[in-house]
């Protein structure tokens, strides 16, 4: 019955839905703001990617409430998994001698990876999401391999709050110096395509990068650690 | 071209509707990632490479292993 | 002039550096949020002379507003900022004692200050996707908020509250797209610009998926199945920020999309009645509660239909006391919430009945109650009768037929809220106590806020006009889309 | 053929917010709603993207050798999915560490089953 009067309701749905797609049609868009940022992104804000130059800069508000969500669901995960458990004692078998050596053997690769993507977001497809992620994911294969011992909670959080406040005062900076707007970029844009180019956006990226590792890093932590 | 990728959503519609009816709940996330990769290639083909990268390793690979710990650490079957 | 920026920036940037402070030392981590909240409030507070003769528009990163993110701080959004600052500072005042009962609590103070920051920009954002953000913000810290004591109760509620909210925002999102796709331009200003009526169904489905989405979290009427459950399993002074200012700034963006965004004329009529429903079913769910929290969560309810029933009235002075009324419910709902949790601590229990005589054992707390319900209920002086008054003068200013008879239901409302209020007020000071209770007051700090609360309530109630300017501004605001539509593009 | 050229990326889209939604709806289990979810964020970004998609475009990415913006792919829904992924990838954590706590508390994460809160 229940199943029914879902598919009743979501068929309905669908049916508003496509009556007013046909306003939009497919590979044909109507893209007002999306036009200007790909003519003038370049000259505004020196980044061969323009991707990365909407995420960082034209819609850079956004990536700090992003970031701060991120930040949000760390920490929330933190003090519901903590606020009454005790640290679970169970038994952990200690990981194999393959896993061991293919984790000391990869690690510095995927981490030089994932900072490569990061460090060139605003060159090449890749940023500070996507970097962070394959950071974050290094630190899994070491929770794997090493059942987390040795992690580092104050170093994390050092990274995560650090790399938060430089977002801000970047943007806090470009209140302060240049044209006056909160996340304007104030740095020299430099050469198209060189990798110091694009001004505050690297700079951005990078933070988001760290803080975007540390987090997810975090969160596997956190639950793989303490439920 | 154009089979190629209606090929690829018809896998990943029977993937998501798979994920509907698998009991085993680790089946079931390994779909949803199924459905995850294969919207990735199709970011890819859509001419968006960045949210295809963000896609194949948020949305691929983290959630699956949030997923699997998360798995673990409940029940693996659905009642 | 003090960029309004700041008022995001700052909360956030400190949010970010508790963890830093926390290493430093634990004792001033509680001190922050109360800083920054009281940097919140004089800001507005300075800012609202500004605003009220002319709105500021603050581009972000230095792009014309439809190429770049822009706030928009007019009438409406400094008063949503100033009372969520105001709110945000006493509350915080309020758990310095309350919350450091409980542990470590230095995460509770990083997810208050985000919750709060996240309504603020919802308030003041003039994006339609960024809009989106912030509410995802709000949203995902009153998850975890509410989950925060980890008992069954509050994990049990708070997953409830995120599946219904996550799919409202899916539909946000959905919404967001198909606007986008019509449109190609994500400002508000922008969108407003293009449309004139919402009457076709391109722009009809998409309204409808984003008045959903938000509404979960406006609670409106079939949409807050999550809401009793969500604010009376989270601690007292969580409920008193989700009551008193998330469901509002929910409410507050549904009607923005409505009015400003849809210009949605023939829509309002449904919200009225969707008000309504809202109203009746709230005060009667209300009615039959034992339980003291659940009873507070289904009279907001009450009070959120209420509020939608009057803007939704659509004249300039069913808006100004729809406004009036976010106001007095805020400053009630937040003093109850407040004195509740205090009082729920003392006997340890949430059902009415346990609040036996406690008028004598807390007097102060229990006169504070017995005013935040007195105004909620709608009784002179106090701030509440005013709202409520000029909610009533405003439907039967409307002229029409129908609204002079919709009236006799708000009094209805006002009468079941009077008696299910009236019986707690009854039970705290007439029926005979419960000798276990210790006779101790709530500690200094934790009465400070609740006073400012109810000497606002009493001030406000006995000059009602302190305030009528800005919310005629506030009003006028969302009835002249075009002059919103100049001021942003120019 | 044409059809299909035009709108095999909305069926894709809208068939996984419907079969998210379905999931959210039909089914008890709690890790089962989650992925539900997380399908519907899917469709939801697959939907976003295909909105700017322009025939015979390029992605929007400036090379060494190719300056001109020519017919580029809208950059702006891009950036509204790379944050929608991040936000869904937030939701989904919150959740599953409630569900792991919900089973610590329950023993079950049959929704039909806890009900310790009624109306």
């Amino acid at each position: 019955m229940r199943v029914i009067l879902s598919i009743l309701v979501l068929i309905v749905i669908c049916l508003g839905i496509v009556s007013s797609l046909h306003r939009i049609p497919f590979g044909n868009p109507e893209t007002k703001i999306g036009k200007y940022c790909i003519n003038k992104g370049r000259e505004e804000t020196g980044a061969a990617n323009i991707v990365t130059s909407v995420v960082v800069n034209y819609r850079g508000f956004d990536t700090l409430g992003e970031v701060t969500i991120l930040f949000l669901a760390a920490i929330g995960l933190g003090s519901i998994l903590t606020s009454m458990s005790k640290w679970s004692q169970r038994k952990t078998e200690p990981a194999s001698l393959i896993l061991k050596t293919g984790c000391r053997f990869l690690l510095p690769l995927i981490l030089l990876f994932g900072a490569y993507i990061f460090i060139h977001g605003h060159l090449s497809p890749g940023g500070g999401f996507q970097g962070g992620a394959i950071i974050a994911s290094a630190f899994l294969l070491i929770y794997l391999t090493f059942h987390g011992k040795g992690m580092n909670e104050t170093g994390s959080k050092v990274t995560e709050s650090s790399s938060g406040l430089i977002f801000i005062l970047l943007g806090l900076i470009g209140l302060a110096v240049g044209n006056h707007y909160f996340l304007s970029n104030f740095l020299p844009k430099g050469q198209l395509n060189d990798l110091f180019s694009a001004g505050i956006i690297p700079l951005i990226y990078i933070a988001i990068g760290l803080k975007v590792g540390s987090e997810l890093a975090k969160v596997i932590y956190n639950l793989m650690e303490k439920s | 071209m154009i089979i190629v990728v209606s090929l690829l959503i018809v896998f990943m519609l029977i993937a998501a509707i798979a994920a509907i009816f698998f009991r085993d709940l680790l089946n079931a996330v390994i779909a949803a990632c199924m459905v995850s990769l294969i919207a990735a290639i199709l970011f890819y083909f859509l001419h968006a490479p960045d949210v295809a990268m963000a896609e194949a390793s948020i949305g691929a690979a983290l959630v699956a292993a949030i997923f699997i710990i998360a798995i673990r650490r409940t029940q693996r079957h659905e009642e | 002039m003090v960029n309004p920026i700041l008022l995001i920036a700052i909360p956030l940037a400190l949010a970010f550096a508790i963890p830093l402070f926390g290493l430093i030392s634990k004792k001033i981590i509680r001190y922050i949020p109360v800083a920054a909240f009281l940097f919140n409030l004089i800001i507005s507070i300075s800012l609202i002379p500004k605003v009220l003769q002319q709105s500021i528009v603050v581009k972000i990163s230095g792009f014309q507003p439809p190429f770049g993110i822009n706030l928009f701080v007019g009438p409406v959004g400094i008063l949503f900022s100033t009372l969520i600052a105001l709110t945000g500072f006493l509350v915080s005042i309020y758990a310095l004692d309350y919350i450091e009962k409980k542990g470590s609590t230095e995460k509770y103070h990083i997810l208050f200050l985000i919750l709060l920051t996240g309504a603020t920009g919802v308030a003041l954002t003039g994006d339609i996707f960024n809009l989106f953000v912030f509410f995802e913000i709000l949203c995902i810290s009153s998850y975890a908020l509410v989950a925060y004591l980890g008992n069954k109760a509050g994990i049990e509620s708070s997953i409830k509250y995120l599946i219904q909210g996550s799919i409202g925002s899916s539909l946000l999102l959905l919404g967001i797209g198909l606007i986008y796709g019509q449109f190609g331009t994500l400002n508000m200003a922008d969108i407003a610009n293009q449309i004139n009526s919402s009457s076709s169904p391109a722009l009809f489905v998409p309204m409808v998926l984003m008045v959903t989405g938000l509404g979960v979290e406006a609670a409106i009427f079939p949409l807050n199945a999550w809401l009793p459950d969500a604010h009376s399993s989270a601690p007292s002074s969580i409920s008193a920020i989700l009551s008193g200012i998330a469901i509002e700034v929910g409410l507050y963006a549904v009607i923005r999309i409505l009015l400003t965004l849809f210009n949605a004329a023939d829509f309002m009529m449904f919200v009225l009645f969707l008000g309504l429903l809202t109203l009746l079913i709230g005060e009667m769910s209300a009615f039959k509660q034992n339980n003291l929290k659940r009873m507070l969560a289904y009279s907001s309810i009450g009070q959120i239909g209420l509020i939608l029933f009057a803007i939704s009235l659509k004249t300039h002075f069913g808006i100004s006391a729809g406004l009036f009324q976010v106001v007095s419910h805020t400053l009630g709902k937040a003093l109850l919430f407040l004195a509740a949790g205090y009082m729920i601590y003392k006997t340890g229990s949430m059902q009415i009945s346990s609040l036996n005589g406690i008028g004598k054992k807390m007097p102060i707390t229990s006169l504070l109650f017995t005013i935040g319900s007195l105004s909620i209920i709608g009784l002179p002086p106090f701030v509440g009768f005013a709202s409520k008054l000029m909610v009533i003068r405003a439907s039967l200013a409307s002229g029409d037929m129908l609204f002079t008879i919709l009236v006799g239901i708000i009094l209805l409302g006002t009468v079941i809220e009077g008696t299910y209020f009236f019986r707690v007020v009854q039970s705290i000071y007439f029926k005979e106590s419960n000798e276990s209770v210790s006779r101790s007051e709530t500690p200094v700090v934790g009465l400070i806020p609740m006073f400012i609360f109810a000497l606002l309530i009493i001030f406000i109630g006995i000059y009602p006009d302190c305030i009528s300017k800005i919310l005629n501004a506030a009003s006028s605001e969302f009835l002249n889309r075009l002059d919103y539509v100049r001021s942003i593009l120019g | 053929m044409e059809f299909l050229a035009d709108y095999i990326y909305y069926i894709g889209a809208f068939g996984l917010i419907i079969i998210g939604l379905l999931i959210v709806l039909v089914k008890h289990n709690l890790i089962k709603v989650i992925i539900g979810l997380s399908i519907l964020d899917t469709g939801i970004n697959l939907f976003l993207i295909s909105v700017g998609y322009l025939k015979n475009g390029t992605a929007p990415i400036f090379s060494r050798t190719d300056l001109e913006p020519g017919n580029m792919v809208d950059p702006v829904p891009q950036a509204l999915v790379l944050t929608a992924i991040v936000i869904g990838v937030a939701i989904l954590a919150l959740a599953l560490s409630l569900a792991v706590k919900l089973y610590k508390h329950y023993g079950t994460l049959d929704l039909r089953k806890i009900k310790e809160q009624r109306w």
